[in-house]
């Protein structure tokens, strides 16, 4: 009985994981392309560790929490590298007129000076952005 | 005197002139002269015994396991030659000390010359031929120096190399022919070979043993073809030829060939091959002399001659020829040191050596005149010269050997080569002394003082007193030394003297001495044909031979070491596999006997991304990012390969090594460039493909073949797995061996990272200190950059983040006694939760932040490590023991304390010393003016904004 | 069935063959990639030494009946740590010549170039 | 009472160098005085070792207080207690050598550096580990990249990172060879391997055979034998001058691991490896001699003239150590001393003349200041590598060629001695004269040739010049009582089972 | 006061590092606790420089609503994100750049919610303004831009701003 | 028996996932995609390591995946900051 129990969240997982690398092959754009692996991430992973934890507690007689570690791992750093994907991607591949206006600011902060410099022409920059462009 | 002592004195004395030279050039002169004199006096209170036939000798122990020892004997042979050397010597010393001038170091001289002295003696003294060589070596250099004394001339410099390279190739090719000697007679005691004649001469290594001797004896004694050397050390200054190119050093390969005589002589070899050098050497060189302006080069060339007709005489292998020799010798030796010397005297006061510019001098220079003369007469064979006796016994022994073919024919040699050796000597006193006076020489000629012509004259008066009373002067020398070489056999009723009577000898003596009468006056035209003459120019292919071997060493040596690295890993490479496969293919191998396992899906998947990512790497390595993130892929794989494999250890580390690896690589990557050109030939294509599959195979090969079989006998791990509880208190037992059963390992290795972040460190700053750094300052970046530098959900994330992996490194350093974990493994996990942080606000702020100096966390790593091991030695326990106990305090439950533990924290502090260090030195690589933001992330509205109140201030750093 | 041994050697042995072409190339990158990948196989070569093994890791329980060979598991850890260091050296190294030379060729050009005058040339003139 | 002046040498460098690296690193005099000191030490610690091995006891000393073959192991025997001193000594000249010139200044933790160079020299000389032989090797060799690119330049950085590469494949192909071994005898205790490889089924040699080959390549890239010497020419030359000449004590290392693993584990008369070693070594060892003789005489530089001269010196080694008979290996032995002090002496020297002249050219027009002084010290140290008398280098030569005599190739080996003796003559008396014997100008040239410069010049390069020459006349002069002892250590390798039995406490069970 | 703002510079830090510490071991013991709690103090106190400022927390009980919803949306939206990539045509979607301006200014508050919106899939917080005032957020398939805006800032900023401003 | 097949399935998942992250590695036009699909292949790699740990049933192998989840972020960032900066620690 307990066995379906984790059996069902380890199907479900697999299943988001698969899902999450089709669409890494089958989304056209590369920016679509970033939205796949957050299911791989949150749902896919997510469901096995459940289903270790329910494992160790219904079947090993156990408690185990330590999966727990690894969701928060995965729930801080997964978005983080996924801003730092994208932001290499419109660092390489847009400029500001690809990208919604960034109003009350001046420009997206990944943007080049030239690649900002469409729209941003008698914008201030921020102080704090002028000390890393000596 | 002792003999050893004797030998010892020059080389002992040899410090003084050097050393007195500041008292001045007489002390210099005069210490040399006393240690002569000495030396001389010494050699003397032996000459009594050895006049009564006795063998004096001495021993001292010195490599007795190679049977080479400090052993001297002293007989007949050599006391004369030590008499010559030494007496020659004294005289040469005083005759040096008014040659030289004010600018020659005087002190160096003496000090070579002293050198050069005890060499000779040592040579002519040695009991043991391994001693003989190192004395035979030692004259080769000797003379290297002294030839090379005037070291503004470069003819001084090119003659002393040929004389070493001539000489020394043929002592070394001596050492093959003595060794080959000692092997034979199962010593290297001379005195024990001098009895195994029948043994050596039977032996089949005999041949080749004469040969090799015989080659350093020619080439020392300047015999044909090897006598090219000796007129050009005549660069030498005049004394040194004096002594060095007439009485003494030219005649060690005489002397060499008589030492040897009682064992390699009487055989056909020794008998043609010695016999015709020397015959072939006695005419060249006389007929070149005739031709040659330069005094001393008709000197050198006539001492060619008569090296050549003493050792045609050895080669004749009778007694009465070895007396003739012998004889001859000392003959030699006295007229051509007076010679040489009076051609010092006159290049000394006319400026010039050259015979076209002189003439006349008779008048001019009376005293050199007669000196000159006398010994010219004697050397030409005349009455009642001592040059005469020896001559006519030479003429004599030639008239009775049979040689070559029909048997007038070495007589009618032996004149022709007379006749030219008289023709020169003749020459020497007509165009130099006789004929009218010059208008002009280069300077005044007038003949010098005492100190000069002293020495000469002495020797001059020898030639005579022995031409006319051989018998009371020289006869008893002779017989004993000759006796020496003969080994006791002398002709009977041996009488040295003057007037033989009319016989074949005085006929053919008279014929050579009308017919180089005749020469000299047809000199002109004879000169004229002689220039027109194409010859070999001896020195002209010596040069080429020795240019075309320095070309071909410096090619061989550019070629094989052209510094292509790729080249020599390629070489090895090949080499590599080459040996393995013949080591592989010269062994057997049992039939595998180990049940292998079968490769599930999820190998399977993990070896396809392995092997694909790996390709991927090769396909597109040009592209170096590229490269890198695939490489992650290929460490992810490797680690959870470790992982399906049941290390748990390995997966952790390698995973962790990995990020640390690319980070690094990334680093580095910063200030390259990007792409990697394509360049190489195909076929270097080839080449490479070949030898990385040819590697892959056989390291897949070898691999499988050990993973297929059973190990033969029980592995030592046995023993670890069985102690690591209850010796080493952990239940990892990989975590055990680590830190206890191979402690000494881990020691090592820390240090290993250690050194690597220090020679990191050092790197760059030498770097920095050069050129470079100015170029780095300006560096522009080779692609536009981003904007935010510091991104905010980057540095929040790091905030929860650094802290966590901080966390996760000491549970994974305390877990890893008894589970997968570990000092290594917590330290890379605590470096890169640091490297998190650089990332985030970058390296600058987050230094600023740092206050512990990773120097010190490397050495105190280090230490802690080291001290933990030496705890031990206070239990009396070796190094690295290690100890642990389980404590309990109230209200905890009982937990372990291990030194383990604290050899861990070393190699923790190591490890993230060392990371940290690196990236370190990386950033500072990268560090730019302004790269030193005030805050943690560019943007952070809550600072940039007007504040709503006081409170939203970012507390100060 | 495939055998794990046999994926397992031939694994090893593409990565020596990925690791000898790419030290045989001209310039610093792909060479420090090569010797990368020539420690990743020697490491796994090594720990293969004592044999493949699946599940059971040499952390001693109470459950456990039989270990795998753990000794070439540390060698490997200590292979694996000084490779790292010397990585990070090589990596250094190359980043400094590069950076004083301005060439990342690990060829040199001949060291040992022909001089002008040869000595003796020098002596006869 | 447990004999801990075994682990001495390693520890003390060990622990000195990170005392220098935390409290000194700022402090170049104290830095000096503490690794003189140290050095001085282990000289110290190195003769009492020496008299301790010198009767022809084994001491072993078990790390950890594990027992052999489980734990690892020193060993002290005459063989490694020789190569200690040798080490020590050489250390203290270079060293003194270093401070004296101020190289040590011109770049950081020269001194660190150093102490842990030498931690690895000895840790790899004491080891009784096939693997620990490993680790102290790289400790040994990463210490090494450190020194050899000392003080940086472009050139220098490129040569250095040829070094590194160079090695760190013969770093990943000794794990190769360990991994094998494990793989076939199940243990890396030297000892234990040499009672295992003996006991090993003779139709089971295949595996075993590949890697005593590929173990014995590794050491031939230390020893830099032919076609694996490649490395040597251009790491030496451009390394700093005194490292240069500790690195006379490098090469020895794959020497000694050559001597140490192929008499004890893979001797001569095992069967298993019959004809694999020697056959092909004695070959690759007169080509080594060749390769290094022909290029003194191609050198147009210092630095590799010496570099090629320290080839050929290992070549002459290693043809003695081929032959694997006791005669020869106690020639070996001599000569390797004596190698290790001349081929430290021609560097040393060379960096006196590059000093003065700020380039390595051979050919160069002026003279240099202390030309006298300098030119008999090149001499000194030409005739002591080229193996002329007086010096050792000419015994260790007889002896060599005299121990060789029964050996299948020995005419090769005498042709190849004698000859390349010859062509090592004329290039270092080509270089030397050329060098040295330059026109006098007085704007060029002091009057007096020992006179005030000498005064002013450092003294102590000269004084650890003098040094290694006072070693190398000791050396001759002491020729009877050192052949002693290398005949005697030599007679302790060829009967490897003391040392099996120390190791493996075999008497006492 | 102060020397406890010393002690625990993060409070909340600490509590999730003493968690951290009990996950790990994934056993309770009071060795556990005690070793807890220690290095709950030893760290953050050592990392406390590289954590300036010190967000509050002004309603910290709403961070389980908060999260409850989350881990709803992220369910749902992982459902329907996997219908859009397993049976919509490429062509059919239509991926679209969303700009949110922000009313939060703790750059934690912000943090959380970019990560909110990336983990939800669907859609995924790619840059912010050069001022920090606007979020920029790609979404895989959104034709109404307004109304992704909208409820993001309804759905998650409003509860972040009731936590942390 | 039905936990078994489900961890198969399961595994088989996130397996051929691995592969077609692969295959993005290998066909991807720039380097963005594929430090996408390395990200992604490590996300894939946890759940096998938490699978096979279940398989065996064993926590052998847990820090492992935990660790793979810590410091794949930290590659997949420096990769990242690469191609925006240049410089990753600046
Ligand atoms: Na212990
Ligand atoms: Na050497």
């Amino acid at each position: 009985m307990f066995e379906y129990f984790v059996a069902i969240f380890l199907v479900i997982a697999g299943g988001f994981g698969l899902v999450g690398s089709i669409g890494l092959i089958k989304l056209g754009d590369p920016m679509s392309r970033l939205h796949a692996p957050t299911k791989a991430t949150t749902l896919g992973v997510g469901g096995v560790l459940i289903a270790s934890m329910l494992h160790a507690l219904l079947i090993e007689q156990h408690f185990s929490v330590h999966e727990l570690l690894i969701t928060l791992f995965l729930f801080i750093t997964a978005p983080v590298t996924a801003n730092f994907i994208a932001k290499a991607h419109i660092h390489r591949h847009c400029d500001a007129e690809d990208l919604p206006d960034p109003s009350p600011d001046a420009r997206w902060a990944g943007l080049t000076e030239e690649e900002a410099s469409v729209d941003a022409l008698q914008a201030t920059r921020p102080s704090s952005l002028s000390e890393e462009r000596s | 005197m002792s003999l050893i002592l004797l030998a010892a004195l020059p080389f002992l004395g040899a410090v003084f002139p050097a050393l007195l030279i500041r008292a001045g050039r007489d002390a210099s002169a005069g210490a040399a002269g006393m240690v002569t004199l000495i030396a001389f006096i010494g050699l003397m209170t032996n000459a009594p015994a050895v006049m009564r036939g006795e063998v004096v000798q001495a021993q001292l122990e010195w490599l007795p396991g190679l049977g080479l020892n400090a052993n001297f004997f002293l007989d007949g042979l050599g006391l004369l030659f030590a008499g010559l050397i030494l007496g020659i010597g004294l005289l040469i010393i005083l005759y040096a000390r008014y040659y030289l001038s004010r600018e020659d170091p005087m002190g160096q001289f003496y000090c070579f010359l002293l050198l050069f002295q005890g060499a000779m003696v040592g040579i002519v003294l040695s009991d043991n031929i391994l001693l003989l060589l190192v004395f035979w070596e030692l004259t080769s250099l000797s003379s290297f120096l002294l030839i090379g004394y005037w070291r503004h001339l470069p003819e001084g410099r090119q003659g002393a190399r040929m004389a070493l390279t001539v000489t020394g190739a043929g002592g070394l090719a001596m050492i093959g022919g003595m060794l080959i000697l000692g092997n034979i007679a199962g010593s290297y005691d001379l005195s024990v070979i001098l009895t195994q004649k029948e043994a050596i001469q039977a032996s089949p290594h005999y041949l080749p043993a004469l040969v090799l001797i015989l080659l350093g004896a020619f080439t020392k004694s300047a015999q044909f073809p090897f006598h090219f050397w000796l007129p050009h050390a005549m660069a030498a200054p005049t004394p040194v030829s004096a002594y060095l190119h007439s009485a003494t050093m030219v005649k060690a390969g005489l002397f060499l060939m008589a030492r040897m005589w009682p064992v390699l002589s009487g055989t056909d070899a020794w008998f043609y091959i010695v016999s015709t050098v020397g015959l072939v050497t006695m005419v060249v060189g006389a007929v070149i002399a005739l031709f040659k302006d330069d005094l001393k080069a008709l000197l050198a060339f006539s001492t060619v001659s008569h090296l050549g007709l003493i050792t045609m005489l050895l080669g004749l292998a009778t007694p009465y020829a070895a007396v003739a020799a012998v004889f001859h010798i000392i003959n030699h030796a006295t007229f051509k040191a007076a010679l040489f010397m009076s051609a010092g005297i006159i290049d000394h006061e006319t400026g010039t050596r050259d015979i076209k510019r002189l003439g006349g001098l008779r008048k001019l220079m009376p005293i050199t005149f007669v000196i000159a003369t006398i010994a010219s007469l004697s050397m030409a064979g005349l009455p009642p010269l001592n040059g005469f006796i020896s001559k006519e016994m030479m003429l004599e022994q030639v008239a009775h050997t049979h040689w070559f073919g029909p048997g007038w024919l070495m007589v009618a040699i032996a004149v022709f080569g007379s006749a030219f050796s008289a023709a020169y000597c003749f020459r020497y006193i007509g165009h130099v002394f006789l004929g009218p006076e010059r208008e002009e020489y280069p300077s005044h000629p007038h003949d010098p003082g005492p100190g000069l012509w002293l020495s000469p004259a002495f020797l001059v008066v020898l030639v005579i007193l022995i031409g006319l009373f051989p018998q009371t002067l020289v006869q008893d020398l002779v017989k004993v030394s000759a006796g020496a070489v003969t080994n006791g056999y002398l002709p009977e009723g041996l009488k040295l003297k003057l007037w033989h009577g009319f016989n074949l000898a005085l006929l053919m003596s008279s014929i050579a001495t009308v017919v180089g009468l005749l020469l000299l006056w047809a000199y002109n035209p004879l000169r004229k044909g002689w220039d027109g003459t194409p010859r070999p120019e001896a020195k002209e292919m010596f040069d080429q031979v020795i240019g075309a071997f320095t070309a071909l060493a410096n090619w061989i040596t550019d070629v094989l070491h052209n510094g292509s690295i790729t080249r020599f890993a390629a070489i090895f490479l090949l080499f590599t596999l080459g040996l393995g496969y013949i080591a592989y293919s010269g062994g057997t191998m049992a039939a595998p006997d180990r049940e292998t396992l079968t490769a599930s899906p999820m190998a399977i998947v993990g070896w396809v991304c392995l092997i694909v990512s790996t390709l991927c790497i090769v396909a597109f390595h040009r592209n170096r990012l590229l490269a890198l993130v695939i490489l992650g892929i290929v460490g992810l794989m490797i680690s959870l390969m470790f992982n399906y494999l049941s290390a748990p250890d390995l997966a952790l580390t390698q995973i962790s090594v990995e990020v640390v690896t690319i980070i690094l690589l990334l680093l580095a990557l910063n200030f390259i460039p990007r792409e990697t050109p394509v360049e190489g030939s195909g076929a270097r294509q080839t080449r490479n493909i070949i030898l990385a599959v040819g590697g892959g195979l056989g390291v897949a090969g070898l691999l499988y073949a050990i993973l297929i079989r059973n190990p033969v006998m029980e592995s030592i791990s046995a023993y670890h797995l069985a102690n690591s509880k209850t010796g080493g208190g952990g239940t990892n037992v990989v975590n055990v061996i680590l830190v206890d059963f191979r402690g000494y390992d881990t020691f090592g290795e820390i240090i290993v990272l250690g050194i690597a972040a220090l020679v990191i460190f050092a790197i760059t700053e030498s770097v920095l200190s050069g050129p470079v750094r100015a170029r780095l300052l300006n560096r522009k970046p080779p692609e536009p950059v981003a904007g935010d530098a510091h991104p905010q959900m980057m540095v929040v994330a790091t905030r929860m983040m650094m802290p966590i992996a901080l966390m996760v490194a000491t549970y994974i350093f305390f877990r890893g006694h008894n589970l997968p974990g570990g000092g290594f493994i917590a330290g890379l996990v605590a470096a890169i939760a640091v490297i998190m942080q650089y990332m985030a606000s970058g390296f600058s702020w987050a230094a600023a932040r740092q206050t512990w100096p990773y120097h010190g966390i490397i050495g105190s790593g280090v230490l802690i490590a080291a001290i933990t091991g030496l705890g031990a030695w206070f239990n009396d326990m070796p190094f690295l023991t290690s100890a642990y106990t389980y404590v309990t305090i109230p209200p905890l439950h009982e937990f372990e304390l291990a030194t383990a533990a604290l050899f861990d924290l070393g190699v923790f502090l190591a490890v993230v010393g060392a990371v940290l260090l690196a990236l370190e030195s990386l950033a500072r690589y990268a560090w730019q003016p302004g790269m030193e933001p005030e805050h943690p992330m560019d943007i952070n509205p809550e600072r940039d904004d007007a504040p709503e109140d006081g409170t939203k201030q970012e507390a100060a750093t | 069935m495939i055998e794990l041994e046999l994926l397992f050697a031939s694994a090893v042995g593409v990565l020596t063959a990925a690791g000898i072409y790419l030290v045989l190339q001209q310039r610093t990158f792909p060479v420090i990639l090569g010797l990368s990948f020539l420690s990743y196989a020697v490491n796994v070569f090594l720990f293969a030494s004592g044999r493949l093994v699946q599940n059971e890791p040499p952390i001693l329980t109470k459950y456990a009946e039989s270990y795998t060979d753990p000794l070439p598991q540390a060698l490997v850890l200590t292979a694996i740590v000084i490779s790292f260091g010397m990585t990070a050296v090589v990596v250094m190294i190359a980043l400094s010549a590069w950076l004083s030379a301005r060439d990342d060729r690990v060829d040199m050009e001949n060291e040992d170039p022909p001089a002008e005058e040869d000595s003796d040339a020098e002596a006869q003139s | 009472m447990i004999n801990h002046w075994i682990i001495a040498p390693v520890v003390l460098p060990a622990v000195l160098a990170p005392l220098i690296i935390m409290v000194m690193r700022f402090h170049l005099d104290l830095q000096r005085i503490f690794s003189i000191a140290g050095t001085v030490a282990l000289v110290i610690i190195s003769l009492v070792l020496m008299s301790q091995a010198a009767g022809g006891t084994i001491h072993v000393y078990e790390l950890g207080d594990w027992p052999a073959p489980f734990g690892i192991v020193l060993v002290l025997d005459r063989l490694s207690a020789l190569m200690c001193l040798l080490t020590a000594v050489l250390a203290l000249v270079v060293l003194l050598h270093a401070v004296g010139s101020g190289w040590d200044e011109r770049g950081w933790h020269f001194h660190a550096l150093f102490q842990f160079q030498l931690m690895g020299v000895m840790g790899a000389f004491l080891t009784g580990d096939a693997f620990n032989l490993f680790v102290f090797f790289e400790v040994l060799l990463i210490a090494s990249y450190g020194l050899m690119i000392h003080s940086g330049g472009p050139v220098r950085l490129r040569a250095g990172l040829q070094y590194v590469i160079y090695n760190l494949l013969g770093s990943t192909l000794f794990l190769f060879a360990l991994g094998t071994l494990y793989a076939v005898t199940g243990t890396l205790n030297m000892a234990d391997l040499a009672v295992r490889v003996a006991e090993l089924p003779d139709d089971q040699s295949a595996l075993l055979r590949v890697g005593a080959v590929l173990l014995l390549l590794v050491f031939c890239v230390k020893a830099a034998v032919l076609p694996l010497h490649f490395w040597l020419p251009s790491a030496y030359s451009n390394a700093p001058a005194p490292v240069a000449a500790l690195f006379a004590i490098m090469t020895k290392v794959g020497a000694y691991s050559i001597i140490r693993m192929y008499t004890l584990v893979f001797g001569p008369d095992l069967a298993v490896t019959d004809g694999l070693i020697g056959t092909w070594l004695m070959p690759a060892a007169i080509l080594t001699l060749a390769v290094g003789c022909i290029g003194v005489l191609g050198s147009r530089r210092i630095g590799r003239l010496a570099a090629f001269a320290a080839i050929g010196s290992m070549g002459t080694l290693l043809i003695a150590i081929s032959a694997f008979t006791a005669e020869a290996m106690g020639a070996a032995i001599y000569y390797m001393v004596h190698s290790t002090l001349a081929a430290a002496m021609l560097f040393l020297v060379a960096d006196l003349v590059i000093e003065r002249r700020g380039n390595d050219h051979i050919a160069c027009d002026f003279r240099l200041p202390q030309n006298g002084l300098i030119a008999s010290l090149y001499f000194t140290a030409a005739i002591a590598m080229a193996g002329m008398p007086p010096l050792s280098g000419f015994l260790g030569k007889l002896l060599v060629l005299d121990a060789t005599r029964d050996a299948a190739m020995w005419v090769w080996i005498w042709a190849g001695i004698l000859i390349m003796s010859l062509v090592m003559i004329v290039g270092l008396a080509r270089a030397g004269s050329t060098l040295f014997w330059k026109p006098f100008d007085p704007s060029l040239s002091a009057p007096q040739e020992n006179g005030e410069d000498s005064a002013a010049a450092p003294a102590l390069p000269f004084v650890a010049t003098g040094s290694l020459l006072a070693g190398l006349v000791a050396l001759t002069v002491l020729a009877g009582p050192s052949m002693r002892f290398a005949d005697a250590t030599a007679a302790q390798l060829f009967d490897p089972q003391n040392y099996i039995s120390a190791v493996l406490k075999e008497g006492t069970e | 006061m102060r020397l406890l703002a010393r002690i625990f510079p993060h409070p909340y830090l600490s509590l999730l590092l003493v968690l951290t510490w009990c996950f790990l071991q994934n056993s309770f013991s009071i060795n556990t606790l005690v070793m807890a709690i220690i290095l709950a103090v030893i760290i953050p106190f050592t990392t406390a420089r590289y954590w300036p400022d010190r967000p509050k927390l002004k309603r910290p009980f709403l961070i389980a609503e908060y999260v409850l919803i989350v881990i709803w949306d992220i369910i749902v939206a992982n459902v329907v994100v996997a219908g859009l990539i397993l049976f919509r045509r490429n062509d059919s979607l239509s991926p679209n750049w969303v700009a949110i301006p922000l009313d939060l200014r703790t750059p934690e508050a912000i943090t959380v919610l970019a990560g909110t919106i990336t983990l939800t899939p669907g859609t995924v917080s790619s840059d912010l303004s050069s001022g920090g005032h606007v979020l920029l957020v790609h979404c895989l398939n959104a034709k109404d831009t307004s109304a992704v805006r909208d409820e993001i800032k309804s759905r998650y900023e409003r509860r972040l701003k009731e936590i942390f401003e | 028996m039905i936990l078994e097949y489900a961890i198969y399935f399961a595994a088989f998942c996130f397996g051929s996932a691995l592969l077609m992250c692969l295959w993005k590695v290998v066909s991807a036009e720039g380097v963005g995609d594929r430090v996408l699909a390395l990200d992604t292949m490590v996300i894939n790699a946890i759940a096998l390591v938490v699978l096979f740990g279940m398989w065996k049933g064993t926590e052998m192998y847990f820090e492992a995946a935990m660790i793979i989840a810590m410091l794949g972020f930290v590659s997949t960032v420096a990769y990242a900051r690469f191609m925006l900066r240049g410089n990753i620690i600046e």
